[in-house]
């Protein structure tokens, strides 16, 4: 189980990437060598009428550097406070949080499906995969965003050496449709391999993922999003309902669950 | 000279006046992954109820300025899980710990209280008196001072562990419901809970949280606790415990000299969980800074106009 | 197609939703500096007295969280300058007129409204009958429901200006003083008036405001505002106007969804004296885009779970 | 009557000043025109729980290039986000609010005195009269601080060509003492001069001079502070006494005073 850590960090790196995207690189990050794939953090706002942390998974993490990564949208007030981060800016994190990935069998074919922001922690999945020696070519990244400008970090995925296959919803890059309907045609015409599916992303996107694993019996992960307000389990605010009964907390019991798990 | 942080109530010695707040610190498991709990004053768990209740479905949060509103719904695992899988927990902790318990009826307090009053690691218990969470009729006790009154005698008679209660801020006022706790025969009240709130998204039209209504926390109702606690500390003679929106050593202090003996941190937890241990370090250091030494010497020493 | 914003309440008819909150906008000469008071729904005037008001003295006013806290003390020129000195600049205005009052006794509302059915430029008259500001009793008639119907039925018999009942949200349960209101024959409700607070300098044990309790305003006490509208909304058939916290269009939005025919823009004006002109700007920008024709679309919609 | 207007401008020139006081220059400001010394501007802090604008005395105004400075002290909460200011960063300014000084007889000799941050309305102040042909050797500039550190922006006055008295507490710069007994030894050596007093600075220093005044029969105005929830005149909060009865309100009657009119 981790222990979460609070750290004022610094930002070392800010990058706009297409859209309305951006990257924050942190620095003397401590804790970055125990930042596993789909562990996220939770970042304080400056001196705000904004209350709560805002959570953000882990897009990558440099053990030796001390650096973390981030990638988000934004869209609300709180990733708009974020976007104004600038070089050198102190920032306040609670992290790393929650549980993570557990990486497939040698023999599994990693199907990746990601919706809009779900792309940073499977990134980072993907990234450390390859990495430990999982063949790149053995993993699918299914990468979903309404347009074009919203698949974002492009180079990074070309060179990890992974298939890619994008899909937005207006064919302006990649294939045309939604990405769960391309990753069905990709199971059913693959169905001799041994898949397991990985996905984050909107929840319509998460609940069809559900279904096509449960379709056909595929195992695999989904990352859930709630609102936070505590990241660290102590305010059952951000909980989900299992399939079996009961609720249980996207922050400490996920944000990973297995496919069938919860009711979306 | 090292300052004295250390206060008693009720005959407990609390090592310091910082407690958390129930239902922001869960049964302690999450934060004695962050800091030994041994800093904290007292733990206050979250508001145990006869059965396991899983609370409202989701939303049952959401953010405001500075603060939020909550309408978790008590969710709980209930008086026989809490005593067979939490207590063990919380038998190994040395700090102080406060159990809070609610009920429907005054008869399910009585039980709540009677079966810990088997356990020998609880150091007092707090009496939920007014959650805005529940529809049922009998948490509103806290605004009903006869309700009030009974539910503290007839918890004291099976119950040896000193009682707080826990006051609800949604009365015309808070004096009377205070002065009835007392005459009940509470060891020291604790207050505020959550003001009842709402939020809508003007975007969906739809209501923020599941259960319509929810509880108003953080930085946004420190006034009015504030208000609260310094009207009833010139209403009764028990301790009083601080509680709204104290998110730093010096929102400690405003309560103490309002008349608070020691304070609970909620909703701030959420937003450093370590909160308890920044204000230990820095309440110590303005004590030494300005000569106090002891923290009961603020209690109640506001400089009224 | 324009969306149309006006709204109407008790036979008079607004251009917009939007109003100022009374001891906001004063007698409305400074924000007339800044832009035509044509554009606002109305115009509510500071709580105007029988005798001249002082107030108390400074510091009256203190920042908190999210919002202020306010002592003014009810300073006002008193009604016979009001009249002499305030009335004909109002006369000029193509806004609607609102006067609020407040008296120490039921006589005393009731000469204030006499006084004001004279004038010919006053739409309505909004009593104050909660302002936690002052010591004497008589202005905590919001809080007892007797006296809030008492007060209405005498103000009304002297009176043909229509009255709106401008209540305390400081009770247990404001649906029961809505419904004494509306009893009474009040024209329409008005909340949320402040909260009290309270706020202490931790530096120099000091009160921050020589009454020691202040009203609490501001985007802090927002939540419970709505919470208290939506409460009276199903308790009352007389319309609303909702206060508290309002500082841009979607609040107004949130307002309407719960409830209120209209509203009062009050803290947020020292923030943004313009708030009005931005709010109802968006608020239009906003019908389009949804394609609502009329503002009263949205009063009660709420999507509750 | 000044109308204030509320005009979104944006941070020119970010400067730090000696000790903890900075400088900022906003740039497309259209008020500046109209901004008199002894006009203040509201501030509005960024997104933030802090809920009331902050007060700033104009220090100095350009017409032409629309610009407008002010001088601060990060003191407090709101003046600790003022220093954070950047260059570029849009800032929301109300005003010009309040009355302004008036201008002494041309046979007057001016007596300015400054304690701390009263010095930036006092210094637009001087540096007008200069600027109109007012002889600058009929300007004493006492100028008050805890330590040399404290008297900031100096090349400024000294440019003016103003008779320059800096006082500080602790003797480190200039005579030793309070400004006011610098002011006073001063009226006494030259009581054959028709002096006017300016003053702003904290409040027992504006006593103290209002006490002088009101000994050696000096006419003069003094520059109030007040906390000021709306700087506009609605709220009543920002009162003061006067000698003769009833309340002002420092924002719209003021900041500007006549010696003897108010009650400190
Ligand atoms: C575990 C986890 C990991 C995440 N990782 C990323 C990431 O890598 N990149 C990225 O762009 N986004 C990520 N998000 C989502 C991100 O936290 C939200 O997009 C962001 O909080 C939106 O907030 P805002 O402040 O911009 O919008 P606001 O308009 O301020 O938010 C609206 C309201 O929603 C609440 N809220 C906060 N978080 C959420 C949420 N997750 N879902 C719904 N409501 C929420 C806010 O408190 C606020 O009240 C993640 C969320 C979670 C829970
Ligand atoms: C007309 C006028 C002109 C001013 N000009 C200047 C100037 O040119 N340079 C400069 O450095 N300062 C000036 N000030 C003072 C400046 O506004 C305060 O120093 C500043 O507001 C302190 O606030 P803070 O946010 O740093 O401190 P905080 O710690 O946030 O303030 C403490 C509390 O005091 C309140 N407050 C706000 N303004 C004042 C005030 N004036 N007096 C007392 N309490 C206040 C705040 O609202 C807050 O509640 C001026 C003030 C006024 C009224
Ligand atoms: C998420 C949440 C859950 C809460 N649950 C409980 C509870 O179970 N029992 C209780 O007595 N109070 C509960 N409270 C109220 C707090 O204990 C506290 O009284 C209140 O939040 C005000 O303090 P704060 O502003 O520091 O949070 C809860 C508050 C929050 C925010
Ligand atoms: C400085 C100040 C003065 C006020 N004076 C009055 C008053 O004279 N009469 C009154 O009925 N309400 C008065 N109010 C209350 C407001 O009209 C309003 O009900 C309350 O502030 C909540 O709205 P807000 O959050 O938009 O400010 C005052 C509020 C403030 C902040
Ligand atoms: S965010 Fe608080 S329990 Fe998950
Ligand atoms: S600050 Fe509001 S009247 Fe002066």
């Amino acid at each position: 189980m981790i222990k979460p850590v609070r750290i004022l960090s610094k930002v070392l790196r800010h990058r706009k990437l297409e859209d309305n995207y951006y990257s924050l690189t942190f620095g003397d990050y401590k804790a970055a060598s125990k930042c596993k794939p789909g562990h996220f953090i939770h970042l304080k706002l400056p001196e705000s009428n904004l209350y709560f942390r805002r959570a953000m998974s882990v897009a990558s993490a440099d053990a030796e550097k001390q650096e973390l990564e981030i990638i988000f949208k934004a869209i609300g007030r709180g990733t708009k406070q974020l976007a104004q981060f600038k070089k050198n800016d102190p920032i306040d994190i609670l992290g790393p949080l929650g549980n993570c990935f557990t990486k497939p069998a040698k023999k599994e074919t990693v199907v990746i499906i990601a919706g809009g922001v779900g792309y940073p922690p499977l990134a980072y999945f993907a990234t450390e995969l390859v990495k430990s020696g999982f063949p790149a070519k053995q993993i699918h990244f299914f990468y979903g965003g309404r347009t074009s400008s919203e698949i974002v970090d492009r180079p990074r995925i070309k060179k990890l050496g992974v298939n890619f296959h994008p899909v937005t919803d207006d064919g302006s890059f990649g294939e045309k449709g939604l990405v769960t309907q391309s990753v069905e045609k990709f199971i059913q015409a693959n169905d001799d391999l041994k898949s397991k599916l990985y996905a984050c992303g909107p929840e319509p996107m998460l609940k069809a993922c559900d279904d096509l694993g449960m379709k056909y019996k595929l195992p695999g992960q989904l990352s859930l999003e709630a609102p936070m307000p505590c990241g660290i389990g102590v305010c059952l605010g951000c909980i989900v309902k299992l399939r079996d009964d009961g609720y249980v907390r996207v922050c400490k019991d996920g944000p990973v669950f297995e496919i069938g798990e919860v009711l979306l | 000279m090292k300052p004295v942080l250390s206060v008693e109530i009720a005959g407990v010695k609390f090592n310091n006046p910082i407690m958390t707040a129930s239902g922001c610190s869960g049964y302690g498991e999450e934060l004695a992954d962050i800091y030994p709990l041994s800093i904290l004053g007292a733990l206050v768990t979250k508001t145990i109820t006869p059965e396991p209740r899983e609370g409202h479905p989701p939303p049952r949060t959401a953010e405001t300025d500075s603060g939020m509103l909550n309408a978790i719904g008590l969710a709980n695992v209930g008086i026989e899980r809490f005593v067979s899988e939490k207590i063990p927990f919380l038998k190994k902790q040395t700090t102080k710990i406060i159990v809070n318990v609610g009920g429907k009826t005054i008869k399910e307090y009585v039980e709540l209280c009677a079966r810990l009053n088997d356990q020998d690691c609880i150091d007092m218990i707090e009496l939920n008196l007014g959650c805005p969470n529940v529809s049922e009729g009998g948490m509103q006790f806290g605004s009903d001072p006869k309700m009030t009154e009974r539910v503290l005698k007839e918890a004291i008679a099976v119950c040896s562990i000193p009682i707080i209660a826990k006051l609800t801020p949604n009365v015309t006022d808070v004096r009377v419901t205070a002065r009835a706790a007392e005459q009940g025969g509470a060891s020291a009240l604790s207050l505020i809970n959550t003001l009842v709130g709402m939020s809508v998204d003007h975007e969906t039209w739809q209501s923020r949280l599941t259960f319509n209504r929810g509880g108003l926390s953080g930085p946004a109702v420190k006034p009015v606790a504030l208000a609260q606690v310094d009207a009833v500390y010139s209403a009764v003679k028990i301790p009083i415990i601080g509680i709204g929106g104290i998110s730093n050593y010096a929102d400690v202090i405003e309560f103490l000299l309002v008349g608070a003996t020691a304070v609970q941190i909620g909703t701030a937890l959420f937003v450093e969980p370590d909160a308890p241990i920044l204000i230990m370090r820095e309440l110590s250091a303005y004590m030494k800074r300005k000569k106090i030494s002891h923290v009961t010497d603020m209690i109640g020493k506001i400089r009224k106009f």
